[in-house]
């Protein structure tokens, strides 16, 4: 029955992505264009890499607060010194993605509460983004206005976007050797330390990797609004653990998928334009949100009944 | 020195050197004033911190985020219902409380009914509060009754009267943590709640009243902060969705559930207001000011890991 | 034993190892040397201290004193050391990641072993060694271990002890790795081992259910209080024997008076289930619940305690206790004092004004201490500091201490000493005579005969519900094999 | 001819009365104009939380619901560029006000920050020709108004050399995170003479001073109700004299008619300037009297004023 179970977990995202696509394109069929996907999902794409990141660190069934001020301060370095001095920029976001590493070592070692440890980070990334930009401004580098805005044929930009990160992100996790040691470590930490692994290696490179799609949620980012500010992702911390949530994961014990995760940031990006098509007094529109994720989460119990329904039969 | 390994013991270590190094500032003069402010804001941080820690306690993913939103309601609407009259404060309070009680029970709702992971189910939750706020009086400031905006100003023997509210809610806190069965009932259903639901512990009943109980709280410090800055905006909660959390968790709680402490709400509510206040002083700007705030916390975190923090025996 | 083996140099030997935790000596002077292809039984009552030389062999605990020498050096002695050795251990707690697959489990286990197209290696290799050890085992290699029942996840992990992954096994350390497997399956590993050893491997196998250790064990070390007490070839051991040296006296197991309620009872409960009998249990019952592991047994006690365990407001009495099965799943609570670990499920008699009285309960405490032989010197200290045995005894003391009038058991004497069982024994009959019922789901089918009514149970469902004088190791067994005609046995 | 015209407001904030009284004026505008035909629609969209991201994606979906003009308050002035030149691309009028946007395509209806920064201490200058010690009440880090309205008092600094800013906190436009900050950094200043601020945030300085039991000085205020009535009370009790100062919300309002005026084909300029609005000891009574208990002074536009601002322009 488990196993199913978890089929179910993976199916909710895109079950709740089809029904909220279908939605949209019932109230404005206009979006059913090649145009109008791109337009509905561009915004997704960071998102879907922030949420990514976070994967990453739940998997080791730590919490990551700062991930939305570390996305807000890739994207100044990326409007600032990535594209006045590429190797400057470059040099700051490796460093960065380093950090990231040495977090999980110190967290490791020291055995801290990682959620303290991203909370100080975030005002830390926080305080590096409004001294880098203190008002908003920067423009984005040539290329990755270029590449970001990148009209394929047959498929928006944003949807094979997607495609590509989820399908990297889940070689990755499910894969790899590293990603099972990864999971490993947040479904048993002992006895994948006594079958010889080093935890501390694994937790870092999880660390390492979060801290890589950080950046590049950030480069994302800024590839399209074209300038970048402090506070300009500071909702990915939620949105990214809500992400990941919605993609089937799980806080503790490892369970994570990249796929899912994918999902579950297209959908709550998605569940922001479904309302402005409902056309909602203003007064409402923010709640509307919250009974959209509700109503989004609670087809779980109707995947659920269906399952159990099959089971009994 | 067995108080260094309590595991609240780093928060307040921290919140005296933080202190010191301000009123050092001014040579010393400004320490009671200094004081005075420090317990007068903390005292927000540890009433929503209270609630947010039985919460933290139920175990991993168990948080409240409508504490934001649940204060900007129960401000709003209970100054609304008051209007300014005297008279009303009772119903005033009253309507504060019921308001966190009712979101107390929708969050548990979501989260037992809908089977919906509680950082979410509180999330979406709060976007609704926060739309009902908006609703019913589109931000408009309404004045406290003076007797309320008085009292909540006001000191008793030099102590700030909100700071003496917190107190006596921190020791009923602490008796429900550390000698009531109820607070043994949370810490068990923190460390396992399978395990806890063998052992015969009702676990719905107790996590629900867990999350009124934190609602409820919300809301009281929705109502004590209305009426302290002069009226409700619907802003006013933002601040304090990272501050019960951090309050709880730099106060050497655990996040992962099931071992907490009360004496470091205080601790670290205080430290989080004047290592502000002491950056401030020192004319840092914001950007060095967050870079700095955030190497004191996670200095003061590696200092008690460092240290060795003891275990709750019982 | 092979005479000429004793002149062979050790594979591994301890000598005079010592080992304290805080005021407990795990370990107090402990020499054992361990030849290649002998099957070294390993047993002592809960907390001999034979899950922590366990650990000294295997390198995850450096002893105070003392030394590890394998391959005759004396050398560096960790956990590294000890696996290029060829040393593997299955642990008495489950140590497989719950979240991965069984084929992912062996990707972590057998670290060195793999070439980049690892997925459909470790697939093979899971699967293989499922085979070779529980032929016919009928797990997938590709279900998530977290879905697998207790007994499939004990069976994954001695298998994947055994795999050849590169560098073979030389060295299993097996520590109650039958503790949750049906007799069938136990059979099936018993076999493996002495394959293994004859084919020159080594085993030791600590194990409570002694005609294990004696039918496999090519010799015998008996442990008490961390030191060795004996240490002779097994077939100088008679079980009577092994039971003196561990310190207990051997006790007619068969339960005396029974009561022979076949009749009609009024029943305190009754379990409907989908198919099958009902679970009918009256007051002062003992029902138990028998049949092969993982066919519902533990689904059904679990279902009862839903029905009857409050979800929403507790009374004073509670209606119902249990003693979990997987008890670092749903048992001990890891953080609290094994005080608290006891005491948790009689909260509402200890308090007062919704205060805990901790007077009242630290002398209760101090009372089931006492009564059910909780080996700690402080019950201030961790539940953890316990070691598994004497864990599951406050479980056990827990279920007891609720008052309950029904108590549910989920196999609640998994990995208890053959003294301690007897002691439960008496226990649990005192309590039946004095009103309370119990159901009891045990992998030990010879422990149904102290029940007064037993259902055995097949694929989820009830089948046959045997009383009185009917109760014996074969019906039991000819129930849990054959057709439904069975079900008339009642 | 605009009357099969649609056009939307997008806001990106609502968690303030400033933001309320912005959409109250919208609908009380836009309302008759519709019902009158002037315009087919024009509707109000609004985001969550202060996210230009959020904010970027609303335009997008605006665009596909094929409105024909969209008046925007941004989030940021530069990180919905992107998002605005697709609207430009799709033939669609983009007018920003308040938080304007740089992208080059859009029209500016611009308020000048930096000189609302810098009359508040060329008011003070006046009061208190000897000079002396301020206080700086900032905005929230990192935003485009804030470091505006910053640099303008900065400036007015450098031209009354006599002021010195004493210290500078952040006050996220907030009442009650002005009130904290300001306590926080009070005890350890010296004697201030002036608080310049940006808006939301006099009356909680006002409270941060009384609690402290310290002068109060001069706190320039920015037309929130509660301030003015404070102020009036004050005026009242013991002749305090200040000044007021801020963006009128109902800038919306002569936002819509420009873009109005766009769609029926009128030659506007990219950047128009709206004046900020002033009050000062003498308009105090005539102000608090319009503007509602709560609210923010406020000025709507009609379409008359909009085809003045305009031809001022030109
Ligand atoms: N980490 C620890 N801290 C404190 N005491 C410990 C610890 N580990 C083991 N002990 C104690 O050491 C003694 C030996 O424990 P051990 O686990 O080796 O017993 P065992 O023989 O394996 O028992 P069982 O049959 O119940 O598994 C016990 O008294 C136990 O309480
Ligand atoms: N966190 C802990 N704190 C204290 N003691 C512990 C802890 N974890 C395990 N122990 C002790 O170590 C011993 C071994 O514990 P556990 O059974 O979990 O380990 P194992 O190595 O997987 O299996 P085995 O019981 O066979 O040694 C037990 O006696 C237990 O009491
Ligand atoms: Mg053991
Ligand atoms: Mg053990």
């Amino acid at each position: 029955m488990r196993p199913s179970s978890d089929l179910i977990r993976l199916a909710l995202p895109f079950v709740a992505l089809g029904a909220l696509l279908g939605g949209v394109f019932w109230l404005q069929p206009r979006a059913m264009s090649y145009t109008g996907l791109n337009l509905l999902f561009n915004l997704a794409v960071p998102i879907a890499l922030a949420t990514l990141a976070q994967m990453f660190i739940i998997a080791v069934n730590d919490l990551d607060l700062s991930m939305g001020a570390f996305v807000g301060f890739a994207a100044c370095v990326t409007a600032t010194f990535l594209n006045e001095t590429p190797w400057l920029g470059g040099l700051i976001l490796l460093a960065s993605v380093a950090v990231y590493a040495a977090l999980g070592v110190v967290i490791h070692l020291r055995r801290l509460p990682a959620i303290v440890v991203t909370l100080g980070m975030s005002f830390v990334w926080l305080g590096l983004a409004v001294m880098i930009l203190p008002a908003p401004g920067g423009a984005a580098p040539g290329w990755l206005r270029t590449l970001m805005t990148v009209r394929p044929p047959g498929i928006p930009m944003a949807l094979a976007a997607s495609l590509l990160i989820a399908l990297a992100a889940h070689l990755v996790v499910a894969r790899s050797a590293l990603g099972v040691v990864i999971r490993g470590v947040g479904g048993n930490e002992r006895s994948v330390a006594r079958a010889g692994w080093s935890v501390l290696h694994a937790r870092a490179a999880a660390y390492a990797l979060a801290g890589l799609f950080g950046v590049l949620s950030g480069m994302a980012l800024v590839g399209l609004t074209t300038s970048a500010d402090a506070n300009i992702a500071l909702r990915y911390t939620l949105l990214s653990i809500a992400g990941v949530i919605l993609g089937g994961g799980e806080f503790v014990g490892g369970r994570v998928s990249a796929v899912g995760a994918v999902a579950g940031a297209l959908t709550l990006a998605l569940a922001g334009s479904f309302l402005s098509f409902l056309r909602l007094s203003p007064d409402w529109q923010i709640g509307a949100q919250g009974a959209i994720l509700i109503l989004v989460l609670a087809l779980r119990l109707g995947l659920d009944a269906i399952e159990q329904r099959r089971a009994r039969a | 020195m067995t108080v260094l390994r309590k595991p609240w013991a780093w928060a307040w270590i921290a919140t005296i050197v933080v202190y010191a190094i301000t009123i050092a500032a001014t040579a010393g003069a400004s320490a009671a004033g200094l004081a005075q402010a420090a317990f007068t804001f903390a005292a927000f941080g540890v009433i929503v911190g209270l609630g947010q820690m039985f919460v933290i306690t139920l175990g991993p993913g168990n948080v409240d985020l409508s504490i934001p939103a649940t204060m900007t309601l129960a401000g709003t609407l209970s100054l609304k219902l008051m209007n300014g009259a005297d008279a009303m404060v009772l119903p005033g309070l009253t309507l504060a409380l019921a308001i966190g009680t009712g979101v107390g029970l929708l969050n548990y709702g979501l989260i037992k009914v809908l089977r919906i992971p509680p950082i979410i189910a509180t999330l979406a939750l709060s976007f609704i509060v926060q739309s009902a706020a908006i609703w019913t009086n589109r931000g408009l400031r309404i004045k406290p009754p003076e007797s309320l905006a008085a009292f909540s100003t006001g000191t008793l023997l030099g102590i700030p009267n909100l700071a003496i509210i917190a107190g006596l809610l921190t020791v009923v806190a602490w008796v429900l943590l550390e000698r009531s069965i109820w607070g043994r009932r949370v810490t068990a259903i923190g460390q396992s709640l399978p395990a806890a639901r063998r052992a015969g512990v009702a676990v719905d009943g107790v996590r629900l009243s867990a999350y009124v109980l934190c609602a409820m709280l919300a809301g009281l410090c929705g109502f004590l902060l209305a009426c302290f800055s002069g009226g409700a905006a619907l802003n006013m909660g933002a601040e304090y969705l990272l501050i019960s959390i951090a309050v709880v968790v730099i106060g050497g709680s655990s996040v992962a559930g099931g071992n907490s402490n009360v004496p470091g709400i205080w601790g670290a509510a205080l430290f989080l207001f004047l290592v502000v206040s002491m950056l401030n002083t020192y004319g840092f700007g914001a950007g060095p000011r967050m870079i700095l705030t955030g190497i004191i916390i996670i200095a003061v975190i590696l200092a008690a890991s460092l240290r060795g923090r003891g275990t709750e025996g019982g | 034993m092979i005479p000429h083996m004793r002149d062979m140099s050790p594979l591994l030997s301890v000598s005079d190892a010592r080992l304290r935790f805080g005021e407990v000596t795990a370990l107090d002077g402990v020499s054992l040397a361990l030849h290649p292809g002998e099957c070294l039984g390993l047993v002592g009552h809960n907390g001999a201290g034979k899950s922590t030389l366990v650990n000294v062999l295997n390198g995850s605990l450096s002893p105070h004193a003392g030394r590890v020498i394998a391959d005759g050096h004396a050398g560096r002695w960790d956990v590294t050391t000890a696996r290029a050795l060829g040393l593997r251990c299955v642990f008495q707690e489950l140590s497989l990641c719950p979240n991965l697959t069984v084929a992912e489990n062996a990707r972590i286990l057998h670290r060195g072993h793999f070439g980049p197209r690892w997925r459909a290696e470790a697939r093979r290799l899971a699967r293989e060694a499922l085979d070779a050890v529980f032929p016919g085992h009928g797990i997938d290699v590709q279900a998530q271990v977290a879905s697998l029942a207790l007994a499939q996840r004990q069976m994954v992990e001695i298998a994947l002890a055994f795999a050849e992954a590169g560098r073979p096994a030389r060295l299993v350390i097996l520590d109650e790795p039958t503790s949750s497997l049906d007799a069938g399956v136990a059979g099936q590993l018993l076999a493996h081992i002495r394959r293994f050893v004859a084919g020159g491997g080594t085993v030791v196998l600590i194990s409570h259910i002694l005609s294990e250790v004696l039918a496999t064990a090519t010799r015998i070390v008996v442990m008490k209080d961390g030191r060795v007490v004996a240490d002779r070839p097994a077939d100088s051991f008679t079980q009577a024997g092994l039971v003196a040296a561990m310190g207990s006296t051997a006790r007619e197991r068969r339960r005396p008076g029974r009561n022979g309620l076949s009749g009609p009872v009024t029943p305190l409960v009754v379990q409907e289930m989908a198919r099958g009998l009902p679970v009918r249990v009256a007051a002062g019952e003992v029902v138990g619940l028998s049949g092969l592991a993982g066919h519902g047994q533990t689904e059904m006690l679990r279902a009862l305690h839903d029905r009857l365990a409050p979800g929403w407001i507790a009374g004073r009495r509670p209606k119902v206790a249990y003693v979990a099965g997987d008890r670092r799943h749903d048992g001990i609570l890891p953080l609290w004092s094994i005080r608290r670990n006891l005491t948790i499920s009689a909260l509402a008699s200890l308090a007062r004004r919704g205060l805990v009285d901790e007077r009242a309960e630290a002398a209760i405490a101090e009372h089931w201490r006492a009564r059910i032989g909780i080996r700690s010197p402080d019950l201030g200290l961790p539940i953890l500091s316990l070691s598994g045995g004497n864990q599951q005894k406050v479980l056990f003391a827990r279920a007891l201490l609720a008052e309950a009038p029904l108590v549910l058991m989920d196999d609640p004497l998994r990995g208890v000493d053959v003294g301690t069982k007897q002691e439960i024994y008496d226990i649990i009959r005192a309590e039946a005579a004095a009103g309370r019922a119990f159901v009891w789901y045990s992998t030990e089918i010879e422990e149904m005969e102290l029940c007064d009514r037993v259902y055995v149970f097949r694929e989820g469902a009830a089948v046959a519900e045997l009383t009185g004088d009917r109760i014996s190791e074969a019906a039991i067994l000819a129930a849990s094999f054959a057709g439904p005609d069975t079900e008339a046995a009642a | 001819d605009t009357s099969d015209k649609r056009i939307a407001l997008s806001n990106n904030y609502a968690g303030n009365s400033w933001r309320q009284a912005m959409l109250t004026s919208w609908e009380t505008v836009t309302r008759p104009a519709v019902e009158a035909g002037i315009v087919a629609a024009a509707d109000a969209f609004t985001t969550g939380e202060n996210s230009a991201t959020e904010q970027a994606a609303q335009i997008q979906n605006l665009i596909l619901q094929g409105y024909d003009a969209i008046v925007l308050n941004a989030a940021s002035p530069t990180a919905l560029n992107g998002a605005v030149k697709e609207a430009c691309d799709a033939g669609i009028i983009v007018v920003s006000f308040d938080g304007i946007v740089t992208e080059p395509c859009a029209w500016r209806i611009a308020v000048d920050f930096r000189e609302m920064g810098r009359v508040q201490v060329e008011y003070l200058a006046g009061r208190l020709p000897e000079g002396g010690n301020l206080l700086e009440i900032r905005g929230l880090a990192g935003v485009f108004v804030d470091d505006e309205i910053s640099a303008g008092i900065h400036e007015g600094v450098e031209q009354f050399p006599q002021f010195t800013i004493a210290g500078s906190v952040h006050g996220d436009w907030a009442q009650d995170v002005a009130q904290r900050a300001v306590a926080g950094i009070l005890p350890s200043l010296p004697e201030i003479v002036g608080v310049v601020t940006q808006g939301g945030d006099g009356y909680g300085a006002a409270q941060a001073f009384a609690a402290a039991g310290r002068p109060m000085p001069i706190i320039i205020m920015g037309n929130r109700q509660d301030e003015l009535q404070w102020w009036k009370e004050q005026k009242d009790a013991n002749g305090y004299e200040t000044m007021s100062v801020s963006i009128a919300p109902g800038v919306s309002t002569l936002a819509f008619w420009v873009a109005q005026q766009i769609l029926d084909g009128r030659e506007v300029p990219k950047d128009l300037v709206v004046p900020f609005l002033t009050i000062t000891q003498d308009t105090l009574e005539a102000s608090l009297e319009t503007t509602p208990v709560g609210g923010v002074a406020n000025v709507e536009y009609t379409l008359e004023d909009a085809v003045a601002v305009i031809q001022g322009a030109n």
